[in-house]
C-alpha cells in the first residue's frame, strides 16, 4: 500500500475511543483516496458512527493518529472540520424545527453585507441549490413542515453544499425510497468525479455494490479489513461483519393465513384520502409507494397518533374507534414508529422502561410494579431482538443507531398484538439483525398476527410480504400478491412503475 | 450478546455514586459544619433540622414529580399562603371543626393544583406561565379569604399538628417519612412514576407507548397541590398564625432541593433519595449559617454557593462514575 | 364586619362642570381644575399590617366621596413595597390631576422622588407611615411614627424583663428595607450601651414567621440557657419565635417585635408571650385624612404628627384585639 | 405540492395575524380599559406608561434573547439592585464622576452575567439553577457593598436620566426605542440572532452546523445581564436611592412580558415586536388596574387572569391561522 499512501486524502491508524466503560473502538484504521467512494461496514454498534463523529469534531479520539492530506488532523469542533473541508450527513436527523431550509443550510455560513444578514441572497441561493437537486419545495419552508425523508434530503443538500473535500455519508438512504436513493447516487457519482471522497455507511448490502469502490470493514469496535469492491461478494462481506454467514435475509415462512383481523373503509386524514384495505391473522401486508405518498400518515391516523378525518375501522369484525394510541393498544394494536427519535424511545431512559412502557397496563396489573417479572420479561425480548447493550439499565441514548431501532421494535413486539403496524422497521438494523426481526415476523405471522409494515427498501417489501398495496398521492392504487412476485409476474421495476401512478 | 457481564461490585457501587453522588456531597456539608460549629453534631439539633426541613420536605417531593414531567410549578409558595387563610377563615372565624378545615383546606389546594394541570395539559401552555400567574391569582384568593388580615390560629388541634412528638420524634419528622416513602413508592414503583419519567424524557413518545400524557400531567399537579396544602397546614400550625403574604419564595427552596438532588430540569431523570438529599442540604445550609452565625449580609451568597458548589460537585462525580 | 358594599364606590355624576364639593370648598380645589381629587399610594397591599389601613382608607374616602366632600379619589394605589412602582404611581396621580395626595413611602430614600414629583406638580402631599428624606421640606405634612424609637421600646421591654441579662438572638426584616434599617438602629442602640447582653448574632428573616422560627429553634440549641431573649423586626416574626421556644420548654425566653398584628395580640391575650409593640397604623392614616380635611376647610394642619408606639401587654391587650 | 397556490394578500395577513397576533390582544386589553376608564385614553397616560415600562422593558429584551436559547435568566432583579448600589458607593460615598460610575456599574453587570453564561455553558448547568444562585450571590454583593443600607443618590446627572426630556419625551422612551431598535436588528438580522434561534431550536443541530454554542450562550446572559445594568441605572435614576433589596421578582415580570410576546420557552421561537408588544400589556395592567382602582385584593388575581387569557388568546389566534 506504500505507493497509495502518498494518494490518500484521509487516513487514520491505531485508533481508540471509550465511552465511560465501553471501549467503542479499538485500533482501528481507515483509508481513504480522493475520487472515490469508501463503504464503512459494520454490525450495529460496531462503531462506525463514532469513528465519523472522531472525525468531524464531535468526539476527540483518546488514541491514535488521524491525516489529513498527509498532515496530522484533529478537529475539535465541527465548524473546525467543516472549514478544513470536510462535511457529515448524520446517522440521526437533527433537525431546526423553526429555521427555514435556506437558514438551515446556510446555518453558520450565512450571507451577511456588512453585519447585516442578506436573507433575500440567501433564500435565492438555497433556491437554486435546491432545484439544481431536483428538491421540490420552497427555501422559505420551515424544516418543522418537513417529513423526515424531506428533512434528510436537505441535509444531504446541506453537506454537499459545503463543496467539501471529504464528504461522510453515515446511512443517508435510511429513510429514503428508490427515486431518492438514485439521485443521490447520480450526485455521489458527480462528487466522485470531481476528486471528492466519500465516506459512505449503509446496511442495504446492493448500495455497497452499486456505488461504492473500496469497503473497509468493522467488527465489535475493531478493524477486520479492507477490499476493492470488485474483490468480495455480498456473502463474503457478511460473513466478515457478522462472523457468521447469513442464510437468507428474508426468511418468509409461508403460513395458514386466517380470518381478517383488520379492516380499514375509506380512511381519509391529512396527507392520504380513501383508503380501504384489511389485513388477515397470520398475514403480511407490505405497504409501498414513494416518500410523501402517505403510508405514515395513514398508519399514524390508524393508530390514534394524528386525528381521522372520516374513514371506519373494524377489528375482527366489529367497528371500533381509535381516538389515541391508548384506545389502539387497548384494541391490541401496535405500532413501531418510523420516527424513532421523536414517537419511539424516551432516549435517556433505561433499555428496559423502554421495552416495557408500552406493555405496563397489560403485564403489571398490580398496584407496584414487579420488577423482577419485568427484568425477565424485558430480557428475553432484548435478546430476541438481539440488542447490543451492556445491561438493561443503560440509557438507550448510549446505543448505536440500529441498536436502538431494536429496541423500538422489542417494545411493541412484548405485548404480541393482533395487529402490529411496522415503519421501517429495520431502519439502520444490520443486515444479520435485519435477518433475525424478518425471522421474528414470520414467527409471529404464523402465530396469528397480522402484519401491516411500510418499507421504502423495496427487496424488504418483495421479500417479507404476501400481499404489497401501492400508495401513490395519498391514495391507494394497486395490489400485489405474493405469488406473482415469487413467479416472477412482477419485478422490482413494475412496483417502481406503479408506485409513479403509471 | 445481551448483557456483558461485568456488572461486578465495583462497577456497581461506581454507579450508586454516579447515582447518589450527592450524598457524599451532602456528608461533606455536614462535616464542614460540624467542625466549625460543635453544636451541629448534637442530636437535637439533627431533630431540629429534620423538623426544619419538613414544609420544604414536602413541597420539594410534589415539585419532583412535576419537574420529572418536564413542567414546573411556581404557585406553591401561594398555596401556603392560600391553605394558612382557608384555615384561619373556617377555623378561627367560622369555629369549624379543625380536622374538616384541614381537609377541605388541602381539598382547596389539590383543586387548586388540578386546575393547573388542566391548563398545562389541555391547553399546552407552558407551566411556567400557568403557574406564575395562578400563583397571583391563588395569593389574591388568600388576600380575599383573610381580608389582608393575619388571623390567629389558636385552635391547640391545629398546633399540635406540629408540636406533638410521638416517642421524642416531632410528628414534622413523621410527615416527612411517610411523604418521603408515599414519593419514593410513586415515583420508582408504580405505572404512574413510569409514565412519569416517559412523559418528561419525550411527550411524544410517550403519547405513541399508549401513556395518557393529559392525565399524567394533571396527576402530578394536583399532587404538587396536595403536598403544598399539607405543607401549608404545618406552616399554619408551626406560626400558628394565617396570612395571606407567607410562603414567598418557598418554590425556590424546593427547586433547589429538587436539582442539587439530580432531579433535571429536562425532565425524565429524577430520585427520590436525591432529592431528600437535597431536601436535607438546603436544610443544613440555613441550619449551619444560623449555627456558625454568618453575617447576615453574607447569607445569601453562602447560600447561592453552597447550592452551585453542590451541583457542580455532584455533576463531577456523576461524570467521573458514569 | 367592615365590608363595604361595591356601590358605594360612586361614580362621580358626569356632565358637571364644577361640582358641588368644589364649589363649596374652594380652597380645596389646589390645582383649580374645579375637583377635589384625593390620591392614595399604599405601601402594599398584602401586607397585614397595611391591610386595615388600606381598609381605613377606602372606608372613609368612599364616606367622604358619598358626601361629596370631594370629588373623587384614586382608589388604593399598590406600591408593592417598591419604590419605583411608587413613582409610577405619583406619575399617575399627577395625570389624574390629584389635588391630595397620601403616600405611604415604600422606602425612606427610594420614595423620596414620588413625593419630589408630586410636589413639583403642585399636589399637596400627606406623608403617612414613615418619613422619606425631604419630607420635612416638601410635605404638607407627616404622620407617622419613628421606627428608631419602635428599636428602642423592644430592646427596653427585654431589658425590663430580663434584669440579669444574657444571650439575645436578632431576627431582621428584608435587608436594606427602611423600617429594617431604623428598628435595627433602635435595637442596637440601647442593647449595645447594656453590658449584660451580649448579642448571638443577626440574622435575615425577611420578615417571615417560619424563618425566624427556625433561627429561634437553631439559637435554642446552640445557647441553651443562655439564650434570654429574641428580638424581632416584626411581630410575626416574634410570635413564630416564641412559638418555636414555647414548644422547646422554653417560654422564659422573651420574644417581642412590633406591628401588633391580630396573631401575636392574641398570644399575648393568651399569655403565651410577653409584649408586642404596637404600631397604630390606622391612627396614623386617620392624621392624614383629618389633615386633608382641615385643608379642605382653609385650616393649616399639623407640619409634624408622631403617632406614638403602644407597648401592649395582658394589660392593656383587649384594646386592640378585635374579637 | 407545495402550498395550495393562496399565498394572496389575504394570506398573507392571517400569517401576520397568527405571527403578531398578539398586537389584537393589546389593542382588546387597551379598548377595555379605556372604556372603563375615560383618563386612560389621555396623552399623558400614554407617555407615562411608556415612561414606566423603559425599566421592564430593558430587562424583558435581554430575557428574550435568553429564553429563545432555551435558557432563562433570574438574576436581573437583583441586579438592579447590585447596579443601584454600585452607583451609590461609587458616586455618593466616593464621590466618582457619575458617568464613570454608570459605566463601571454596567461593566459590573455585564460581567456577572458572562459568569452565568459560563457556568451554563461551560458547565453545562442548568439555567434555572445557575441563575437562581447568582441572583442570591448578587443581592448578597449588593447588601455587602451598601452595608445593608439606602444610600442616596443626589447627582443630577443620574436623576436627569430619569426625568429629562427631549421635545417633550422623557428619556426612558427614548432608551426603550433604542432597545427595541437594537434588539430586533440583533436578534432578526445579525448571525448572532441566528445562532441564538439555532441554539435554542435544536442545540445538537446548531453545533453540527459548527456554531459555537458556548459562546452564542454566554454572549446571551452577557447581554441579558448589560440590559440589566442599564435598567439598574435607570431604577436608580427614577428613585434616586441605592438599595440592595430593590428589584425583587422584575424577573418575573419580564418572562411574562417574553412570553405573552409569544417567546417559546422551549427555545428557538420569539420575535421582537411580539415582546414590545408583551411588555406594554404587562405595562397597561398594571397603569389600568390602578386607573380603574380595582379593588385591592383583586389586583393579583386580575394580573394573573389576564396573563393567561392574553396567552390563551395569542394561541388561539395562532392555531386559527396557522
Ligand atoms: N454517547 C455514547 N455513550 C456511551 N456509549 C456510546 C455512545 N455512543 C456510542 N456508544 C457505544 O459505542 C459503540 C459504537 O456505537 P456506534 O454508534 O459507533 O455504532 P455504529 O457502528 O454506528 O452502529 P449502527 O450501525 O447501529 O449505527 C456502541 O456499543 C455504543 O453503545
Ligand atoms: N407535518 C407536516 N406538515 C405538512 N405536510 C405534511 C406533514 N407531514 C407529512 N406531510 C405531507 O403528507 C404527505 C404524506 O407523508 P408521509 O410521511 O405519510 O409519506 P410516506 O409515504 O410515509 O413517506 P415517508 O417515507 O416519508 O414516511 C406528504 O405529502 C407530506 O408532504
Ligand atoms: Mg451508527
Ligand atoms: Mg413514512
Amino acid at each position: 500500500m506504500s505507493e497509495q499512501d502518498k494518494n490518500l486524502i484521509f487516513e487514520c491508524s491505531g485508533v481508540y475511543k471509550a465511552f465511560g466503560g465501553t471501549q467503542a473502538l479499538q485500533d482501528v484504521q481507515l483509508q481513504v483516496k480522493p475520487g472515490s467512494v469508501h463503504a464503512l461496514l459494520g454490525e450495529n454498534g460496531a462503531g462506525k458512527s463514532t469513528l465519523m463523529k472522531c472525525i468531524i469534531g464531535m468526539y476527540k479520539i483518546d488514541r491514535g493518529t488521524m491525516l489529513y492530506n498527509g498532515e496530522p488532523y484533529m478537529a475539535r469542533s465541527t465548524s473546525e472540520a467543516l472549514g478544513k473541508g470536510i462535511s457529515m450527513i448524520y446517522q440521526e436527523l437533527n433537525i431546526e424545527p423553526f429555521l427555514s431550509i435556506a437558514d438551515s443550510i446556510f446555518l453558520h455560513r450565512e450571507f451577511v453585507s456588512g453585519i447585516f444578514l442578506s436573507k433575500k441572497k440567501q433564500n435565492e441561493e438555497a433556491q437554486r441549490i435546491l432545484d439544481d437537486f431536483g428538491f421540490n419545495k420552497k427555501a422559505t419552508t420551515l424544516m418543522g413542515e418537513l417529513t423526515i425523508a424531506q428533512c434528510q434530503m436537505v441535509e444531504i443538500i446541506k453537506a454537499v453544499s459545503y463543496q467539501a473535500n471529504i464528504i461522510i455519508m453515515d446511512e443517508p438512504t435510511s429513510s429514503l425510497d428508490n427515486t431518492e436513493t438514485e439521485r443521490l447516487f447520480k450526485v455521489i457519482r458527480e462528487l466522485r468525479a470531481k476528486g471528492v471522497a466519500i465516506i459512505y455507511i449503509s446496511h442495504r448490502m446492493e448500495e455497497i455494490f452499486e456505488v461504492c469502490d473500496e469497503v473497509s470493514i468493522f467488527r465489535d469496535g475493531r478493524y477486520v479489513g479492507y477490499y476493492e469492491i470488485g474483490d468480495v461478494t455480498q456473502d463474503q462481506l457478511i460473513s466478515l461483519m457478522v462472523g457468521r454467514s447469513v442464510e437468507s435475509v428474508f426468511p418468509k415462512v409461508d403460513c395458514p393465513i386466517g380470518d381478517e383481523a383488520i379492516r380499514v373503509e375509506n380512511l381519509s386524514g391529512k396527507g392520504f384520502s380513501d383508503i380501504s384495505f384489511s389485513v388477515r391473522k397470520g398475514e403480511i401486508v407490505g405497504l409501498t409507494g414513494l416518500v410523501g405518498s402517505g403510508r405514515s400518515e395513514s398508519m399514524k391516523a390508524l393508530f390514534g397518533l394524528d386525528p381521522l378525518a372520516s374513514g371506519t375501522i373494524y377489528l375482527e369484525g366489529e367497528e371500533v374507534k381509535i381516538p389515541s394510541p391508548r384506545a389502539a393498544i387497548e384494541l391490541g394494536i401496535g405500532m413501531v414508529n418510523e420516527d424513532r427519535k421523536n414517537y419511539g424511545l424516551c432516549l435517556h431512559r433505561s433499555v428496559l422502561e423502554n421495552i416495557s412502557l408500552p406493555n405496563l397496563r397489560a403485564s403489571q396489573p398490580k398496584l407496584f410494579l414487579n420488577k423482577k417479572r419485568e427484568a425477565k420479561e424485558g430480557g428475553d425480548i432484548a435478546k430476541m431482538v438481539t440488542v447490543k447493550c451492556r445491561s438493561l439499565e443503560d440509557t438507550v441514548y448510549s446505543l448505536s443507531g440500529g441498536n436502538q431501532q431494536k429496541v423500538v421494535v422489542g417494545k411493541w413486539i412484548m405485548s404480541q398484538p393482533k395487529v402490529l403496524i411496522l415503519d421501517e422497521p429495520t431502519r439502520g438494523v444490520d443486515v444479520g439483525a435485519k435477518a433475525e426481526l424478518h425471522a421474528l415476523m414470520s414467527k409471529f405471522a404464523a402465530e396469528g398476527m397480522a402484519i401491516i409494515m411500510i418499507s421504502s427498501e423495496l427487496p424488504e417489501i418483495m421479500g417479507m410480504s404476501d400481499r404489497v398495496l401501492v400508495y401513490c398521492e395519498g391514495k391507494l392504487i394497486g395490489e400485489i400478491m405474493r405469488a406473482d412476485i415469487l413467479s416472477g409476474k412482477i419485478t422490482q421495476e413494475d412496483i417502481l412503475q406503479k408506485e409513479f401512478g403509471a | 450478546m445481551v448483557l456483558g457481564m461485568t456488572t461486578s461490585k465495583q462497577v456497581k457501587a461506581r454507579m450508586l455514586l454516579g447515582k447518589y453522588g450527592i450524598g457524599i456531597v451532602l456528608l461533606f456539608l455536614m462535616l464542614i459544619i460540624g467542625i466549625l460549629e460543635p453544636s451541629f453534631r448534637t442530636g437535637t439539633n439533627f431533630l431540629n433540622v429534620a423538623t426544619q426541613v419538613s414544609i420544604n420536605g414536602l413541597i420539594s417531593f410534589g415539585m419532583c414529580l412535576v419537574i420529572t414531567t418536564g413542567g414546573i410549578d411556581l404557585s406553591v409558595g401561594a398555596q401556603l399562603a392560600l391553605v394558612s387563610c382557608v384555615l384561619g377563615q373556617l377555623i378561627t372565624k367560622q369555629g369549624m371543626n379543625a380536622l374538616l378545615a384541614i381537609i377541605i383546606a388541602v381539598l382547596v389546594s389539590t383543586f387548586l393544583g388540578f386546575l393547573n394541570g388542566i391548563l398545562i395539559s389541555r391547553f399546552h401552555m407552558f407551566p411556567f406561565v400557568v403557574t406564575l400567574s395562578s400563583q397571583l391569582i391563588i395569593r389574591g384568593l388568600a388576600q380575599i379569604i383573610s381580608g389582608g388580615q393575619s388571623i390567629p390560629l389558636q385552635s391547640t388541634f391545629i398546633t399540635d399538628v406540629y408540636n406533638m412528638k410521638l416517642l421524642g420524634i416531632p410528628f414534622p419528622i413523621l410527615y416527612l417519612t411517610v411523604a418521603t416513602v408515599a414519593a419514593y413508592l410513586i415515583l420508582h414503583w408504580t405505572k404512574l412514576g413510569r409514565y412519569i419519567f416517559a412523559v418528561g424524557g419525550n411527550e411524544n413518545a410517550a403519547i405513541a407507548s399508549g401513556v395518557n400524557h393529559y392525565w399524567v400531567k394533571t396527576t402530578v399537579y394536583m399532587i404538587s397541590g396536595l403536598m403544598a396544602g399539607l405543607a401549608g397546614v404545618i406552616m399554619a400550625a408551626k406560626t400558628g398564625s394565617a396570612q395571606s403574604n407567607i410562603g414567598v419564595g418557598y418554590e425556590t427552596d424546593a427547586i433547589a432541593a429538587c436539582v442539587i438532588g439530580g432531579t433535571s430540569f429536562a425532565g425524565g431523570e429524577a430520585t427520590i433519595p436525591g432529592v431528600l438529599m437535597g431536601i436535607f442540604i438546603i436544610g443544613f445550609i440555613y441550619n449551619g449559617m444560623n449555627l456558625i452565625g454568618i453575617q447576615s449580609y453574607f447569607q445569601p451568597m453562602t447560600k447561592g454557593m453552597v447550592i452551585i458548589l453542590a451541583v457542580l460537585m455532584d455533576m463531577f462525580m456523576k461524570r467521573k462514575n458514569a | 364586619a367592615k365590608e363595604e358594599p361595591a356601590e358605594t364606590t360612586s361614580e362621580p355624576e358626569p356632565a358637571e362642570t364644577t361640582s358641588e364639593a368644589a364649589e363649596a370648598g374652594r380652597t380645596g380645589d389646589v390645582n383649580g381644575d374645579g375637583k377635589i381629587i384625593v390620591g392614595y399610594i399604599s405601601k402594599n397591599i398584602t401586607d397585614p399590617f397595611h391591610a386595615p389601613i388600606n381598609d381605613y382608607a377606602k372606608t372613609k374616602f368612599d364616606e367622604l366621596v358619598a358626601d361629596k366632600t370631594i370629588d373623587e379619589w384614586t382608589g388604593i394605589l399598590d406600591g408593592e413595597t417598591d419604590p419605583a412602582k411608587q413613582v409610577d404611581r405619583a406619575s399617575e396621580c399627577v395625570s389624574k390631576k390629584c389635588d391630595y395626595v397620601i403616600i405611604l413611602p415604600a422606602e425612606a430614600a427610594g420614595s423620596d422622588p414620588a413625593l419630589k414629583n408630586m410636589v413639583e406638580a403642585g399636589i399637596e402631599v400627606i406623608v403617612v407611615n414613615s418619613m422619606t428624606a425631604s419630607t420635612s421640606e416638601l410635605a404638607m405634612c407627616y404622620v407617622g411614627s419613628d421606627d428608631v424609637q419602635a428599636g428602642e421600646m423592644l430592646a427596653n421591654w427585654v431589658i425590663d424583663q430580663v434584669p440579669d441579662g444574657g444571650k439575645y438572638a436578632h431576627c431582621q426584616g428584608v435587608i436594606g428595607n427602611s423600617a429594617q434599617i431604623q428598628r435595627g438602629e433602635g435595637i442596637a442602640k440601647i442593647m449595645d450601651a447594656n453590658d449584660k447582653f451580649e448579642s448571638t448574632g443577626d440574622f435575615p428573616c425577611d420578615w417571615q414567621a417560619n424563618k425566624a422560627s427556625d433561627v429561634a429553634s437553631d439559637q435554642i440549641s446552640k445557647h441553651g440557657e443562655e439564650l434570654v431573649a429574641i428580638i424581632c423586626d416584626n411581630d410575626d416574626m416574634s410570635s413564630a419565635a416564641q412559638k418555636a421556644a414555647n414548644n422547646a420548654d422554653r417560654s422564659d425566653i422573651v420574644c417581642v417585635g412590633v406591628d401588633g398584628n391580630q396573631g401575636p395580640l392574641q398570644m399575648v391575650k393568651d399569655g403565651e408571650m410577653g409584649a408586642t409593640i404596637l404600631q397604630d397604623g390606622v391612627g396614623q392614616i386617620s392624621g392624614g385624612i383629618d389633615a386633608i380635611l382641615q385643608s379642605l376647610e382653609g385650616e393649616t394642619p399639623e407640619k409634624l404628627t408622631m403617632i406614638p408606639f403602644v407597648l401592649v401587654t395582658k394589660d392593656n391587650v383587649d384594646e386592640y384585639l378585635q374579637s
